[in-house]
């Protein structure tokens, strides 16, 4: 189910650990629902000079983080900052279409960690957290894709749960 | 050797050694769960995948357009449950046709006692759905309308493509019972215009108890069987793996001899129809005689009761059914042989061939030498027959 | 060559050579179809009965108590659906326990569309469900209680004699889904009283696909795929006859080596247990200690991730399960750990061995020298998990 | 399913065909429903000299009127009413159960036979046709052995046609 590129970074992630005095951190995701990361950035003359992460999640979990710290490691913030979720989920061969979420939350955490720099150094505000208070009347079941009223514990179609 | 001459290939067929090679590993070696999360897992969900293109190949579905289940009946089931289940909105009506299989007609039935009315189109004496009894009959309220692709019993072939149109102008959804068709006749679901269609394992060489239904991509369905997230919660349970495998490298076989195959055995079925219809007085050849399954001949022999005229059959080494297997040994009048509008006592005597590659022409020869004689017997001995 | 420890075998099992070898002349000799009349009919027919008595043996049923289904799945709908539909006028409340399977919940679930209500009964931190709940939550309207034999991610097995009694003074049925637990532990129907039973081929080194379901003689039962006189009217389709005869012959082989199997499995998995919970820090033992099925061993360890944890002991050679099979995909918390109250951080650590003949004390202890290894491995990554 | 002695009887049914000058005749059953019987009977000093019958149905039905012939040949009237059903099956080595029906049949067309002999010779009166209208309300499915409405057309419980 996994590419190759996905095992190899899943079995030996790079950059893995901490930066104790960190420039910028950024944390996403929340392990109850089983995915988290955070990430640690070090800056200097606009460049990402290093750059590290833990994580807990799932095989394409550590494998997103480990791709997005090589993928930005020595670049300018402005280029870290366009690195596409679907750029990520490419440089390793593809993910499951179940796990593509996950190629989300790299992506994220690292922008949020620069977003964090970009405060503590530069004062920048954080934008107005993602309007994302969009009244949603329904779900999509992920399994089927049949629309649910949010109450919905399972899917009306397929009686598969209903993620929340 | 004497010659032993198997034509009921519709109730079961022996596995090719290709088919039964294709499942072997699946059984030991390749033997874990699909839905495990570690790689071994995706192996073995990786050859069910590939069955599944095969089986869409065979009927020009979409693979996720597929459901596999434990049998044609459980694939009827599903369709007519399903969509009724999940559109309680449409309405209360279904409406099939009189000469469906058991698994359609007591699906549709089942909902009888839940509020829906059931409406059963008449056939003519050929066993053919008039397009127009259907107009007259659907109604803003129908949900479905389940007639089957051909029949097993007379192997007279539907106007499909003609009465799902009908169903669909009425914005109703459309099931065919294609169990008869896939695998002897080229059928191609996007052609036909239904929305669902159930297949079996064992009309294309494939092991008994698989069997697969076609959903057109977002057909609302309700699952039979509720569960986990096995057939992308369409239907739970652990896959029979080594069925499915067979059912996929079966079809696979079919797809590329289906014509060919077709061809050859039009022409033992004709030369079968015109020997027993020519040699036995009293003989009524039942379905269509052109729109009619390659395989299949069927008939009524008066005077003569089916069960008994099966066993004298099979002690001269001739193997043939009468009726349906399910409603051979329920003692009852075939329903599609009355709704055809034969009389019930010519009824009990009915025999249908089904025929395979592995028949030859002096099987044919061999059955039109032994029928004849068999029949003359049980008359002999009738209370009902009259010279 | 590397040591491979395949714990996981409540998902799958290789098929014995005596298994395979029994179902290997139903693919093509005998293929006939059970439902045809002729005699070569009945020895397929007669080898079903044969593995009806075979199934019924090990749990103490009569042959004719025993359906036979396509999964332990399709068993849990039957008897759900079927109790339901078939006594409306009981009443329309159905009563689970909440660490059911997924195919036992979301049948009940189904009802509820239909106007029933569901009442999901408590466990305790072990995952037992307490009889006095029970007796609270039944009333008069309770058509049916389903509570499971065992818990497949947590070993537990519950009371059921208890319970059974509680829901027939109130003239309930109840049903209990024993996959976890036929083939593993002794299960007399008669003794635990119960009037529905379901198991799976799969726990009991049977082929995938095949199940079936005990209900006591007498009981009205809806079929759930309906057609023809299969199965004694309560299962159409034409049989999986390979997997039956499957079935039978594992149920068969079980029989006899029951009691040392589960003597020997039980100190293999003590072994495991004693290991991971003195080597691993923070690693929670789930399920009960003594209450608890003889091939399980389960744990959550904390500050890593289910599937991430089981990769990695797949990278080094060593198959576990995290939570059920079905679930694993769905990237849920586990309903069953919520349930006996661990947080949804600790549940998504959870690791599940289930044990076989095949393993050995080597194979333990190389599980005690990998998991420890793997867990600080994934927990040095782990933003969650501090020393 | 059968057994060999049915099959034996099957094969090679005793005393088939008609007595054109018999001194009684039976018929029982329906074509239509699968099953008729036509017993033929010589009698000479209260004994069954001669029996013949035809038999449309099933295997069954033309193994039971064989043995049936079989057992009453030689017999004299009242020895020949007492044959059972239960004997015929008996001496076939058991019928199987949805065929039991089959047994009662050739013993009933026997004594239909002798009836007919003795209102034609003897005068006897017929029997007022057994007391057969008993108003049933419920029927058994022959399946599951579940009682249903007479009305219902298939099975309630097992959902399978009921018989008629
Ligand atoms: C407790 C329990 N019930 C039911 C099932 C379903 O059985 P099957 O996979 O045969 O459908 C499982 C399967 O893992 C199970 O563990
Ligand atoms: C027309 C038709 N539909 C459905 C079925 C049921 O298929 P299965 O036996 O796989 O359940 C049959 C089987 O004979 C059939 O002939
Ligand atoms: S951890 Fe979220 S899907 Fe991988
Ligand atoms: S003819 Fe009646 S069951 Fe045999």
């Amino acid at each position: 189910m996994y590419s190759q590129k996905v095992m190899e970074h899943f079995s030996n992630p790079r950059n893995t650990g901490e930066i104790p005095q960190a420039d910028g951190v950024g944390e996403v995701g929340n392990p109850a629902c089983g995915d988290m990361m955070t990430f640690y950035i070090k800056v200097k003359d606009g460049r990402i000079e290093d750059v590290k992460y833990k994580t807990f999640g799932c095989v394409a979990a550590i494998a997103v983080s480990s791709m997005v710290s090589e993928m930005v490691k020595g670049k300018t913030l402005e280029e870290a900052k366009t690195i596409t979720n679907k750029a990520v989920a490419e440089a390793l061969d593809g993910l499951p279409k179940q796990k593509m979420h996950c190629s989300n939350l790299g992506a994220k955490a690292l922008k949020e960690a620069i977003k964090d720099y970009e405060i503590k150094v530069l004062g920048k505000e954080h934008e107005s957290e993602l309007a994302k208070k969009n009244v949603k009347r329904t779900a999509e079941c992920t399994h089927c894709g049949v629309s649910n009223p949010i109450t919905a514990k399972f899917c009306m179609n397929c009686g598969e749960k209903m993620e929340d | 050797m004497e010659r032993i001459v198997y034509m009921d290939h519709a109730s079961a067929t022996s596995l090719s050694p290709e088919v039964k090679e294709a499942m072997m590993p699946y059984l030991d070696e390749v033997f874990w769960n699909p839905s495990v999360v570690y790689d071994l897992g995706s192996r073995v969900k990786d050859a069910i995948e590939d069955a599944r293109e095969k089986v869409a190949d065979l009927i020009n579905a979409e693979p996720d357009e597929i459901v596999f289940t434990s049998s044609g009946a459980e694939a009827n089931n599903l369709a007519i449950k399903g969509i009724a289940f999940a559109n309680p909105k449409k309405g209360k009506r279904i409406i099939v046709s009189a000469i469906e299989h058991h698994s359609v007609l007591n699906s549709a039935r089942f909902f009888e006692r839940l509020g829906y009315e059931v409406t059963f189109l008449p056939v003519d004496r050929y066993g053919l759905v008039d397009p127009e009894r259907l107009k007259k009959a659907i109604s803003p309220d129908t949900v479905l309308v389940s007639i089957m692709h051909a029949n097993n019993e007379i192997g007279t072939i539907e106007p499909i493509k003609e009465l799902c149109e009908i169903a669909h102008e009425n914005g109703s959804f459309f099931h065919t019972d294609a169990v008869a068709t896939v695998g002897n006749i080229p059928v191609d679901v996007k052609e036909l215009g239904i929305d669902l269609l159930s297949l079996s394992g064992i009309s294309l060489g494939a092991p008994k108890g698989t069997g697969a239904l076609y959903f057109k991509k977002n057909t609302r369905l309700m699952p039979l069987i509720h569960g986990g997230i096995q057939e992308r919660g369409r239907r739970a349970g652990t896959e029979n793996v080594p069925g499915i495998i067979g059912l996929g490298k079966a079809a696979e076989l079919r797809v590329k001899n289906l014509e060919e195959r077709a061809k050859k055995l039009t022409s033992l079925r004709d030369r079968l129809i015109q020997g027993v219809t020519s040699s036995i007085p009293k003989v009524h050849f039942t379905g269509h005689p052109e729109k009619r399954l390659p395989n299949h001949a069927s008939f009524c022999i008066e005077g003569i009761e089916g069960e008994a005229l099966i066993f004298m059959l099979s002690a001269n080494n001739v193997y043939a059914n009468t009726g349906s297997a399910c409603a051979s040994k329920a003692l009852k009048t075939s329903p599609v042989l009355v709704a055809i509008g034969l009389s019930d006592v010519v009824a009990q005597g009915s025999v249908v061939f089904t025929l395979d590659e592995s028949n030859s022409p002096e099987d044919v020869d061999h059955v039109l030498n032994v029928l004849p004689q068999v029949a003359r017997r049980l008359r002999e001995m009738s209370p009902v027959w009259k010279e």
